[in-house]
């Protein structure tokens, strides 16, 4: 085990895959740059920086992945997604099933996004779920070194195109990482993070870290809370949160991404259907705003869901009703 | 007519044949004029059976010299991107007319097991791959295709041919296509046919009337603009640009001038077409045009060419009962093939 | 009260918006071509056929809008929003809140979707739920003539950015309009299409029809279903849907789109969160898969929920389980 | 260094100012200086207070001509859309530095209120309207609000002047929004600042040295090249951009030759600059060159250079003062402004 941080777990995955597999290439506005390490070792033909275009670099890692490599594109910011989605969401999504099987598009797209860096909506937005709602691609979304490091290096071996979100706020968070270069983690598969009885939590990147004080904080007051950390969006590990939730009768979601159509929508949705009989309470969905994120240092933490929100809303849940729970989680 | 300036310009003939590339065999010439038949009998039969409710479809009419021209230009080491006018290529390359209906029809004989449908049939056994009907959406995949071949995950020497409309070059994607093919020296041949029509709007409403060949000059790629109804003028651009890219490994751009005869998707009553403009360029046929050239210079009798008239005929009959002959796919496999 | 289609109550919402404000303006690949009667009354300075290139489209509605006009632009499909989706997501989603409030964007963008011309997925994408989850949007997909005139017009009233989607399988569907120009619908409330006492049925465009035929058969069954056509899908009339679950106790939700992250997982996670207490059984999902639309017609055809699933399911929640309800429903 | 060939070419100065535009009267040159100088005060100031931790920023340090020049030539009737790299734009266009600066801080007094940052400031009063810090977000809309002046409801007789980098004009956008500007005879200033430099990627990585003056040609609409370094170069070549764009109604593209001398967002430590490069720039100052010019034609003396140096820091330290005194924002105001 190492102990390294997000970014440096990024990094050596993307080194550690080159040296496995020649076909994986890096691409982006400026990755050569940042990653002079990797040219050096690698070349530039495996490294390269693109022009300014977010299309025609998600849409050269399409066909790139098509003609036989498996290429990684950094895509910088989730807000610059928006550039690429006809290639993401029209090719490689979709032009696997059109052709009846006859390609594939190994192939992945990283971004970052999140709250920490107070610059705004438009280096800030998680849309993640759009790509969830989208057929024929993938979705993860980490939230420790350890597993950064594993998925992206999953994903890189994965057949299929995925979307890789870096949440800003955790680039610089340490983790113990297992150091062999064969040590992947599935896609498809939760981390129960913290294992409990009477609330399941379920969360993803940053706010998984607001799910684990507040279990803790509830400890002190006997409320056993179990810690789902999804980490893959799509395929969704429907199992692992049933079965919790089966467990527990309670479901608290809580994610930094605005509310509608979100994961936690799907997450709720999925216990209501799903999981109906053992619930014994009312699901609660702890989420961004449905507003564009602030860049206000003070109003970006405050479109984030945090520790104490999901302690209240928990104590609301297991013993009940009170105001004081009520008036915190109004905010959300 | 537009030629271009850029490169040297080469003549314009108005429909009549230019000069014969040097390697066009008689065969070759002979075999050309029966593939532009055998499309152009393909999308009539296409247009048959949509009057009679099958789904619609975008026809190549009057481009037919294009695709020949182009493809006959490309060997099997080669991949080629396209869009939803896509038959010609499709047909040039070597695909089955029959497979091709069963996909128009949405059958389990159709290249793509009827989940394409007409608009983007794909067949990678032909090195026809990634063909999308989002307009650009070929050119967006086009650069990495050409960076797989040029990092040698296609065949040896292979190279990539990209066809797209004059109605894609207004899209963005367009300029970063040229802009990433050029910065990163990929051998990749750009093939816009300029057919003067995006969907419903003629394309002199969408841009200047010189707009695609300078704006792909201005991108410092070898461009030229050649007469696109006339076959042998686009086969001889073609095989030059092929050939200097194969040697060179950078892009190279080609416009061909041509004509959208039919409607945009059928059915399509082209109310909104200029008559005198149809009828133009309907006089400048490239098929009629080359049959005619093929008789004149006595390369084939009016026999043989009714000889050839039966064969294509006969090819379309019998794909067009294949192609309804074929099962429909079951419903419980509409969610086969999203993933790998 | 005129008998017309949805093509033509689109056409007439058009038209009146144009006459009732000269800052209406309608722009798009063939726009002009299409109305040619609105570029003869209105002039060809208010209709306008664009060059085809769907960002610069959108993003000139986006700046129009913010100058002081109150641009229409039609964008075609849907699965060519991803082009314009920066425009729409990252301007006309953002910047008024960005600026603090300095600009609006009173704009509508339309475009097509849905099962019903057999070409495939990149001509058929159903893809409304990204733009729900996206902030700063409205989001309508109205299933009737009158719906589809009164909701076009209010959106074109709206002060903020509309995207309008038209279910392509209805556009040739008929139905009494009111004929008064000044009739708008306003945006967020949802019709109830039929009253029920013992499950609910929400769902919009196509699929509110499979709906109503499913009522219309379960009442043979004796069971009395409430069909709710949400209309706008954002804002979301959440109250006519709780008090509707609140008097059932039981909710299916259909729609054609996908169902990860989609509406109906909103509607879903709508009921367990705050109608939990009346609600009596699982709620029901009933979507298209996750999977892109297939051309061919019986493929297409299997992708979209139909009246016989919506029976099952409705039998199933109110009678209990049966196997054949389980066959049907496991197609979905 | 890059003139254009495509219109009469303006004369090349290298750092040193070019003819004298006949409207600049000595107090406009002066004033000129000092708001050159309060741009390069105010962003310090940015990068001072970063150092102690308040927000990034994308300085303009080198570019202040760019921003005095072309807006000077601009009056208030026109209206201004820029991008991530705005401040000189917002200064010279007499923005107030202390609510710019409580906005980079992220506070209620910023022109948005704190919703905004240093990125995206706006200020509708001034006529400086949708700043997109999305590459090429600025471009997407400058024809609409173009058109929004053209039919009428903005003021009679204004113009849009847009301003992107060199980044920009790799994004597909730029052609379409030049292309939509030319169909639709828009009254549009397109203001390319081609600093060399996209984030951390130079712009010669990225396309052709001619590119941006090229690929403006080829849409056909007149483009100027000038030395962005040399206020009165650009102020002249936009005063006669805009004259024409208001009589004409047509856009016009105006490229303006400069270099970012800092990183590209604070801080950062420029390792990946070529050092000769960066020195070469920094010899062409822009302020350091024209307060010599002035200086030598003797419209100022030491002295009175040493006041204005004195007023700006005074307007400066008390920006710093009032945006650090300004309130920040209750965080149960957070949702609004969403929607009208
Ligand atoms: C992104 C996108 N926008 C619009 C369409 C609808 N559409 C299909 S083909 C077409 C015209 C394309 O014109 P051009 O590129 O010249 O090709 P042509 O049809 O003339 O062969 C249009 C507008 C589409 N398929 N994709
Ligand atoms: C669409 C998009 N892609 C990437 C970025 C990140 N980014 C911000 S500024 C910048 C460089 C832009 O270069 P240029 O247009 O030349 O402007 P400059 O920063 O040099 O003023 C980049 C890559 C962004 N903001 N938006
Ligand atoms: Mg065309
Ligand atoms: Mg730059």
């Amino acid at each position: 085990m190492t102990r390294m941080t997000v970014e440096q777990a990024i990094h050596q995955a993307l080194r550690e895959e080159m040296e496995h597999d020649p076909r994986v290439i890096l691409m982006g506005e400026g990755v050569a740059t940042k990653h002079r390490d990797l040219v050096e070792d690698f070349g530039a033909e495996r490294v390269r920086n693109t022009p300014l275009a977010e299309a025609i670099m998600a849409g050269t890692a399409v066909g790139a992945a098509a003609g036989g490599l498996r290429p990684v594109v950094d895509l910088l910011f989730a807000p610059f997604l928006p550039y690429s989605m006809d290639a993401l969401v029209n090719s490689a999504g979709k032009l696997r099933y059109i052709s009846g099987g006859q390609f594939s598009f190994p192939m992945v797209a990283m971004a970052m996004t999140g709250a920490g860096w107070a610059v705004g909506a438009q280096h800030n937005h998680n849309l993640e779920a759009m790509f969830v709602h989208a057929p024929g691609l993938k979705v993860l979304m980490p939230s420790t070194p350890a597993d950064f490091r594993g998925l992206l290096k999953a994903a890189i071996r994965d057949e299929n195109p995925v979307l890789f979100f870096i949440d800003l706020g955790l680039l610089h968070q340490e983790g113990e990482v297992e150091a062999r270069a064969d040590e992947l983690i599935p896609l498809g598969q939760a981390a129960v993070r913290r294992e409990g009885t009477h609330v399941t939590m379920v969360s993803y990147a940053k706010t998984v870290g607001a799910c684990l004080q507040a279990a803790e904080q509830l400890e002190a007051r006997q409320i056993s809370a179990e810690v789902i950390d999804l980490r893959s969006l799509k395929p969704l590990d429907e199992e692992t949160v049933l079965a919790s939730v089966r467990r527990t009768g309670r479901l608290i979601v809580v994610h930094e991404a605005s509310g509608l159509c979100g994961v936690a929508a799907e997450i709720a949705a999925l216990a209501a259907t799903k999981a109906f009989d053992a619930l014994r309470a009312p699901v609660v969905r702890l989420t961004g705003p449905d507003a564009p994120a602030a860049s206000s240092w003070v109003l970006e933490q405050a479109g984030v869901p945090q520790a104490e929100a999901v302690v209240a809303a928990a104590v609301e849940l297991v013993l009940g009703t009170s105001e004081h729970t009520r008036a915190v989680m109004a905010h959300y | 007519m537009n030629v271009s300036e850029h490169t040297e310009p080469v003549a314009d003939h108005h429909g009549v044949p230019g000069p014969t590339h040097e390697s066009a065999t008689p065969e070759a010439r002979l075999s050309s004029l029966e593939t532009m038949m055998l499309i152009r009998a393909y999308e009539e039969q296409l247009v048959e059976l949509q009057r009679g409710g099958a789904p619609g479809t975008c026809t190549s009419v009057g481009q037919e010299a294009c695709a020949v021209g182009v493809i006959g230009a490309l060997d099997e080491r080669d991949r080629i991107l396209t869009n939803h006018r896509s038959a010609g290529h499709l047909i040039a390359r070597g695909a089955d007319p029959g497979r091709m209906m069963a996909e128009v029809l949405g059958r389990t004989d159709g290249y793509c097991g009827g989940r394409s449908g007409s608009l983007h049939i794909a067949s990678r056994e032909l090195g026809v791959v990634l063909t999308s009907t989002i307009v650009g959406g070929e050119l967006s995949m086009a650069p990495g295709m050409a960076l797989a071949q040029k990092m040698g995950r296609g065949e040896p020497g292979g190279i990539v041919a990209v066809f797209f409309g004059d109605g894609a070059a207004c899209e963005g994607i367009f300029h970063e296509s040229l802009n990433l093919a050029v910065q990163w020296q990929l051998p990749l041949l750009f093939v816009c046919e300029n057919n003067q029509w995006q969907a419903f709007v003629h394309r002199l409403e969408t841009m200047p009337d010189r707009a695609i060949a300078d704006w792909a000059h201005s991108h410092g790629l070898p461009t030229r603009s050649v007469d696109g109804n006339a076959v042998e003028e686009v086969y001889a651009a073609a095989a030059r640009a092929v050939a200097e890219i194969r040697v060179t490994g950078s892009p190279q751009f080609l416009e061909l001038v041509t004509y959208r005869q039919r409607g945009h998707f059928e059915p399509d009553d082209q109310s909104y077409v200029d008559p005198d403009e149809l009828v133009a360029w309907r006089r400048r046929d490239p098929i009629q045009g080359y049959r005619e050239h093929l008789l004149e210079s006595g390369l084939i009798d009016p026999e043989g060419l009714a000889a050839m008239e039966r064969r294509v005929r006969e090819r379309i009959e019998a794909a067009a009962a294949f192609a309804q002959a074929s099962a429909w796919p079951a419903p419980d496999r509409l969610t086969d093939h999203v993933y790998a």
